[in-house]
């Protein structure tokens, strides 16, 4: 195997596998109708109201600090690989980089930012 | 007894208090008991052990069994009635003890007695479409079973009336919820409503804004259905009200039956009948225990609670010939004596379960996420606890000592040592923790209790001789026992038939689920989870 | 015997090419690798499965499956046949399309990841030089899926399960990613081959006592990105019921079931690979008999070996411990986990540097 | 396959109760011709369904405490491979009617039974959902859950102890193994109580789409 | 600062402890009966109450005297006793029993018709097996076909259940309480 054909094939064995088994789900299961089948399941009561509408959800600083965080580590990556190579310079370089990371996530700390609202 | 005569006198001036009753008792019109219940509640008697919806035939009417946080042992009995059969209405006390709240609608449901200013006058157990009031004597109306009709618009709107200048009757109705809330149903077929208890929930995000328990998914109308039938036939549904505290409901029962036809129960079966209390309240507790952790995703715990249960049950099976409803006590005393071993099995037990408690502790009681989670959550100071009137280990972990077996001794629990446990109001105010440790507290103290019942065990017989047919001399009859949810209650009113004229049980379990909104007001969704397995109420209890 | 499979290989692509055009050899190998990767794949997942009910039975003093076949060994082949034929629910009220793409995407998710693994000495599908990276990269996309099918179901449950699953994941992310850079930084390199070859005389955990922190640290985010309990918040058995698959029925609730043992496959696998020295035997440098004993197993027992203890690490807490509340995660990832995996990055850096 | 065929492990075909109501029912799929083929396939497949029921959470009383200690340690069914229990009507096989259906609940159980996935199964659990049980003079209690939903197995007591239990999803192992998993399908007719239902619920749909149509 | 890292490090020891409790468990014996496999072993206490039966002698007789009084005190009206009067050889007419009826799925097992019978006719036993596909096969009849009246237990020794005093009690007041019913 050369390289990054392992993708389209996996892609495609994803596809085979999901299609397959529904596939055969569909063909094999017995079917009934009835009038409540297609409801929406909420411990057998009708649900009020539609699901989708306007939600709060606690995690939208969550996100923002992670794509600072998981962009940083992007970042880090490279320097990591090559580290033995940079040696001690690096190491400084880096971990004043690192230590304005960690200023940023003392501050969000602080701000409260990390409880769950 | 004397002081709360002269109290009532005060509260009262020129009622009369009833003679030869078992506690005090004063007959109101209905317009003067929200005064005297005012001046009670200043007097301190701020806990409403139940209230009652009566039928006269003549009238309807409700009794109100009272009592207080402070003085402990005085029991108030509040009595009034309405004529008027068509469209009967009374003055809510839900704003002096806000446990009449459910109360009140409960008299609604079954009576048709409407309460003036009472916020929520929906149907509790009842469908909103139902027609008649069932527990009226003359109800004759059919009823059929929907299929398909969910039926949830009529929780939607809260009607209430109220009076105008004039005296006059004025209909108010409220919405629930608003339109754009999100409200999500839990129940009542879900994991961790331990029955089927129907939650509306309105979340903001994770949030919890506002609970609305909705009852009556399992209300078979037990109380109904003993109005025609027998003292003894009565014995077994009382084991199916709150099912883990089966053997506690129907000794409360028998006693209750006993004290007013006069049987003197040997000393040999008020022991056993003792053990088998205080051993289902370690099976419940156990099952309790395990419960929770179940509902909070310690799958294993609840395992092993089922698995030390597993050894109880045996010993009722062993004995009563049951393992869920041992159907051991009857009116007079037990159905057979214990078997010869029974003594060796249950010290056996005793001794494997104070191991067994340590292993939870390790287990479970110091888990930092367990802690976590239950720590400083779903405060129940002990005001609101006496207000709501959440009895049991819910109110003792708030620092309200209301253990009946303690204040009000009955069978042997005046021949043993134990202590009431209470968790330390200075360092606690009565979080989910402190619901959940003191249940393992208690599971101890009973097997203290078990071991000296055990080991002291007089030899009378275990029955005494009962008529065939009991019939109770005309009256009304309270008995209180503490079971393992709190204070259980049977009232029951005899005509002298060889029926009860109305019987009604005081669920524990109904004040403990009305505390839900109030304890989850603000918490998140998985609080809401820890707290209702905290307060551990058994649904069938309160639909009874 | 990974070697001798790399030789069989060989021979039929040798016997392939001499008869047939390149362009239809070069299919048929496609076709075959990709059945041979379905073939692994399900099987592990069967295999998980039946070991996890086995496993949390013994934990909870029961017997666990045992009356289909002996020890109750084809009760997932019994439990296969009875989810395939089950319906398949057509919703109402329902986005449809994302319905029914979500447990696509967490399966291919789960598959790609499974591509880039290394299951013995040179059995793989690729080899990247950016190995560690792909593999975090894909590992998140099933996540994906379980947000589409929390949010296209419609149903309150399923949505809250579908948001606390991104918060959560999102999250754990982030250390599981920190924790192999520490790795990076002692290994010099983000190719699987290479981190290999540097294991060979000692696994990372014996190299570096900061590799110990990272391993935990990775553990604990890659047990949280599975959505297994005591991370289970998006399923919540006792809370939303069923979670974010509320509404799945039939091969599609078992398409989630499946990649859900996959990737706690994956995930051990990934720490065996990058701490644990991979299909590397224990050698203790010096030790050379010794040496030669651990070099007789063959190296996919002790890939698979290992990974089966990281996976029975998992199960041992799963089974022991109760869920976490949402705000219980977010403290312990940001709180605790981020500082430690930032920390550690620094001092592994240093350990490198100055002792090695 | 023949009733005396029937295997199940470490039971004897006589110990079983009701063998008449199985020897009518393979009577009854015989009078449509056996194709070997499809029967042969019809037993691999109900084989692994055999094997493989999951119960469907749904617990009103006792006789749920009853069935969580089926489920725990002593009795664990988990070695028949249906401790799966599921909170989702959609991924689970059968449902344990463990408890007093009353008046308020029948529309739950129902339309619970109504959004299960085919093939699905019904256990009456206890007296209670036999026939109303204890409570069958209520005015509020259903007599019966056969009035809502088909039930396929009866398990007696009050509540039945773990094992009844255990022998009566046994009872349903040997009635799935005999089915013929082909000619399963069975639509029930949709009644006018539903089909007011299926009005209400369309008229929402309309208010749903209409709404949507102003955003 | 102190209490951030001694709260992680007490967390963790407690955690590993909780997995101590489990780890033991694992390693210990199971406590499941396996109950199809070892069902002989299996069978409930002698008390249990599973199942209610009419006792038959080897002559295939009970000792039913058809009176009724289980089905008057059963709460749920389980039991139905069918009976016919017939004139004998002498001349006396007398009540036979034809069906007694008892309905195993509605049956709450509260022991009261058991207790209350007079002769000591019907008794519970455990047998629990009782599943079936179809609800009226579990209405069953107690009395077996052919059988009577056992004729020589004429004073009826209370040998069944001796030490029971209320049952003893009971069954003095029993024919009152059936004439009660009959005005």
């Amino acid at each position: 195997m050369s390289s990054y054909e392992i993708f389209v094939i996996v892609f495609i064995m994803a596809l085979v596998m999901v299609l397959g088994g529904s596939v055969i789900g569909l063909l094999l299961s017995p079917k009934s109708e009835n009038a409540q089948k297609g409801e929406q399941y909420e411990s057998g009561i009708p649900t009020r109201g539609t699901s989708w509408m306007q939600f709060k959800v606690g995690y939208y600083l969550i996100a923002i600090l992670f794509l600072m965080f998981d962009v940083e580590a992007v970042l880090l990556f490279p320097w990591a690989v090559i580290m033995k190579g940079l040696g001690a310079e690096g190491l400084y370089a880096v971990s004043f980089f690192l230590v304005v990371l960690i200023l940023g996530l003392a501050y969000a700390w602080r701000k409260g930012a990390l409880e769950w609202k | 007894m004397e002081d709360i005569k002269k109290l009532l006198a005060k509260v009262a001036p020129g009622k009369e208090v009833a003679e030869g009753t078992q506690y005090p008792t004063i007959e109101l019109e209905p317009n003067e008991v929200r005064a005297v219940a005012k001046k009670l509640k200043e007097a301190g008697f701020d806990y409403l052990i139940n209230l009652t919806g009566v039928d006269y035939t003549d009238a309807l009417g409700t009794v109100y069994h009272i009592s207080s946080s402070t003085n402990k042992t005085a029991v108030v009995v509040l009595k009034t009635k309405t004529a008027d059969r068509e469209e009967p209405v009374l003055y809510t006390v839900s704003d002096i003890w806000k446990s009449a709240d459910l109360y009140e609608r409960e008299v609604y449901d079954f009576f048709g007695i409407r309460f003036i200013d009472h916020p929520d006058m929906r149907r509790i157990f009842l469908r909103g479409d139902w027609k008649g009031f069932p527990f009226r004597k003359d109800y004759n109306e059919v009823n059929d079973t929907p299929t398909t009709n969910v039926n949830i618009d009529s929780l939607e709107t809260l009607p209430s009336i109220t009076l105008d200048k004039e005296g006059k009757i004025i209909e108010k109705s409220k919405q629930l919820f608003g339109n754009n809330e999100y409200v999500v149903n839990f129940g009542p077929q879900h994991p961790a409503t331990h029955g089927v208890l129907h939650l509306r929930v309105s979340l903001d995000g994770e949030i919890v804004k506002k609970v609305d328990p909705n009852f009556g998914y399992i209300h078979r109308g037990i109380e109904k259905m003993c109005e025609s039938l027998t003292y003894p036939q009565i014995l077994p549904y009382t084991e199916r009200l709150d099912y883990l505290s089966g053997s506690i409901n129907r000794h409360a029962f028998c006693m209750c039956v006993e004290k007013a036809a006069g049987i003197e129960v040997p000393q040999r079966a008020q022991y056993i009948r003792c053990i088998f209390d205080e051993l289902t309240r370690v099976a419940s507790h156990l099952l309790g225990w395990g419960c929770m952790a179940m509902d909070m995703g310690a799958i294993t715990a609840f395992i092993y609670g089922m698995r030390d249960r597993e050894k109880i049950m045996d010993i009722f099976e062993e004995n009563a010939g049951g393992r869920l409803m041992p159907a051991y006590s009857i009116i007079g005393g037990l159905t057979k004596d214990v078997v010869p071993n029974f003594q060796q099995t249950v010290s056996d037990f005793v001794a494997y379960m104070r191991e067994s408690i340590k292993e939870y502790h390790t287990l479970f009681t110091g888990n930092p996420i367990a802690t976590g989670r239950m720590h400083n959550v779903g405060w129940l100071t002990k005001e609101t606890a006496v207000a709501l009137g959440t009895t049991g280990p819910t109110g003792r972990a708030s620092g309200w000592s209301n253990d009946v077996r303690k204040l009000a001794p009955y069978a042997a629990y005046d021949k043993v040592k134990f202590n009431e446990v209470l968790r330390n109001t200075d360092t606690c105010k009565g979080d989910s923790f402190d619901r959940y440790i003191i249940r393992l507290d208690e599971v101890l103290e009973s097997l203290n209790i078990i071991e000296q019942l055990n080991d002291n065990l007089p030899t009378d017989g275990v029955n005494v001789k009962v008529p065939a047919i009991v019939k109770l001399p005309e009256g009304e009859y309270y008995q209180r026992a503490e079971s393992a949810r709190g204070d259980f209650g049977v009232y029951i009113k005899s005509d002298g038939n060889k029926n009860p004229y109305r019987v009604k049980f005081r669920s524990p379990c109904m004040t403990l689920i009305s505390a839900l909104d109030p304890l989850c007001k603000g918490e998140k969704i998985a609080d809401l989870i820890t707290i209702g397995a905290s307060l551990d109420y058994v649904i069938p209890c309160a639909d009874r | 015997m990974s070697l001798e499979l790399i030789d069989g290989i060989n021979k039929i692509h040798t016997l392939l090419t001499d008869n047939i055009e390149a362009t239809w050899v070069s299919l048929i190998e496609y076709v075959l690798v990709g059945l041979g990767f379905l073939t692994l794949y399900a099987l592990i997942a069967l295999f998980l499965i039946i070991f996890e009910r086995k496993i949390c039975a013994y934990f909870q003093c029961r017997l666990g499956p045992n009356r289909v076949g002996p020890w109750g060994i084809f009760q997932v082949i019994a439990d296969m046949v009875k989810i395939l034929t089950k319906e398949i629910i057509p919703l109402k009220h329902n986005d449809k399309l994302l319905y029914y793409a979500a447990p696509f995407i967490v399966i291919m998710g789960s598959l790609l990841t499974f591509g880039g693994l290394q299951f013995a000495e040179g059995v793989y599908g690729v080899d990247f030089n950016v190995g560690v990276f792909y593999l975090l990269a894909v590992s998140s996309i099933s996540i994906i899926g379980v947000m589409l099918a929390g949010w296209s179901s419609n149903n309150k449950y399923s949505l809250i399960g579908a948001m606390r699953s991104g918060a959560q994941v999102i999250s754990f992310e982030l250390s599981a990613c920190l924790s192999m850079m520490a790795i990076v930084i002692l290994g010099g390199s983000m190719n699987l081959s290479a981190l290999m070859a540097a294991q060979e005389d000692a696994w990372f955990i014996f190299q570096s006592p900061f590799t110990w922190v990272a391993l935990v640290i990775y553990l604990i985010a890659a047990h949280a990105e599975t959505n297994r309990g005591p991370f289970d918040l998006p399923e919540a058995e006792s809370e939303l019921t069923a979670g974010y698959h509320v509404e799945y029925s039939g091969i599609t609730f078992g398409f989630f079931y499946v990649a859900e043992y996959c990737n706690l496959f994956i995930n051990a696998a990934i720490g065996t690979l990058v701490f644990l020295g991979g299909w590397q035997a224990l050698h203790i440098p010096g030790c050379e008999g010794f040496n030669a004993v651990m070099d007789a197993i063959p190296s996919y027992i002790w890939m698979f070996g290992k990974t089966l203890v990281l996976i029975f690490l998992s199960l041992w807490v799963r089974w022991t411990f109760p869920r976490l509340r949402i705000d219980q995660l977010l403290h312990l990832e940001w709180k605790i986990m981020l500082p430690f995996s930032l920390a550690n990055i620094l001092l592994m850096a240093i350990w490198v540097i100055y002792f090695k | 396959m023949e009733v005396k065929n029937l295997r199940v492990k470490s039971m004897n075909h006589v110990t079983f109760n009701d063998n008449e109501y199985l020897e009518q029912y393979v009577e009854e799929l015989k009078k449509g011709g056996v194709n070997v083929a499809i029967g042969c396939l019809d037993d691999c497949i109900n084989w692994g369904r055999s094997h493989s029921v999951w119960p469907l959470t749904f617990a009103t009383a006792c006789c749920g405490i009853e069935f969580m200690c089926v489920g725990a340690a002593r009795t664990d069914f988990a070695r028949f491979g249906w401790e799966v229990t599921r909170n989702s009507p959609r991924q689970s096989d059968v449902v344990f009617v463990a408890g007093t259906i009353v008046n308020k609940m029948a529309p739950v159980l129902k339309r619970l039974y109504d959004q299960m996935a085919e093939p699905k199964y019904v256990i009456a659990m206890g007296g209670c959902a036999i026939s109303g049980g204890p409570f069958k003079n209520s005015y509020n209690v259903v007599k019966g859950v056969n009035e809502i939903i088909p039930v396929d197995v009866y398990v007696p007591g009050c509540p039945p102890r773990p094992n009844a239990v255990l022998y009566g999803m046994l009872q349903m192992e040997r009635k799935i193994k005999l089915e013929g998993f082909f000619k399963l399908p069975k639509k029930p007719a949709i009644t006018p109580e539903e089909k007011v239902w299926a009005e209400r619920l369309a008229k929402e749909e309309e208010a749903r789409k209409a709404a949507k149509g102003i955003k | 600062m102190k209490k951030y890292f001694t709260d992680i490090f007490s967390g963790i020891w407690n955690l590993l402890k909780g997995m101590k409790i489990t780890g033991k468990v694992l390693v210990s014996p199971a406590v499941t009966e396996c109950y199809p496999e070892k069902r002989d072993e299996l069978q409930p206490k002698e008390r249990f109450r599973a199942e209610l039966t009419m006792p038959h002698n080897e002559n295939n007789e009970h000792k039913c005297t058809a009176c009724g009084i289980c089905a008057m005190n059963c709460p749920n009206q389980t039991i139905t006793v069918n009976k016919s009067k017939i004139t004998d050889e002498n001349g006396k007419s007398k009540i036979v029993l034809d069906q007694y009826l008892y309905d195993l799925g509605s049956c709450i097992f509260c022991g009261l018709c058991s207790r209350v019978c007079p002769q000591g006719a019907i008794e519970f036993t455990n047998n629990f097996e009782h599943a079936v596909y179809t609800r009226s096969k579990l209405i069953k009849q107690l009395n077996k076909p052919g059988s009577k009246k056992v004729e020589v237990a004429k004073p009826v020794a209370p040998a069944a259940k001796p030490a029971s005093a209320p049952a003893q009690q009971e069954k003095e007041a029993a024919p009152k309480q059936e004439n009660e019913n009959n005005q």
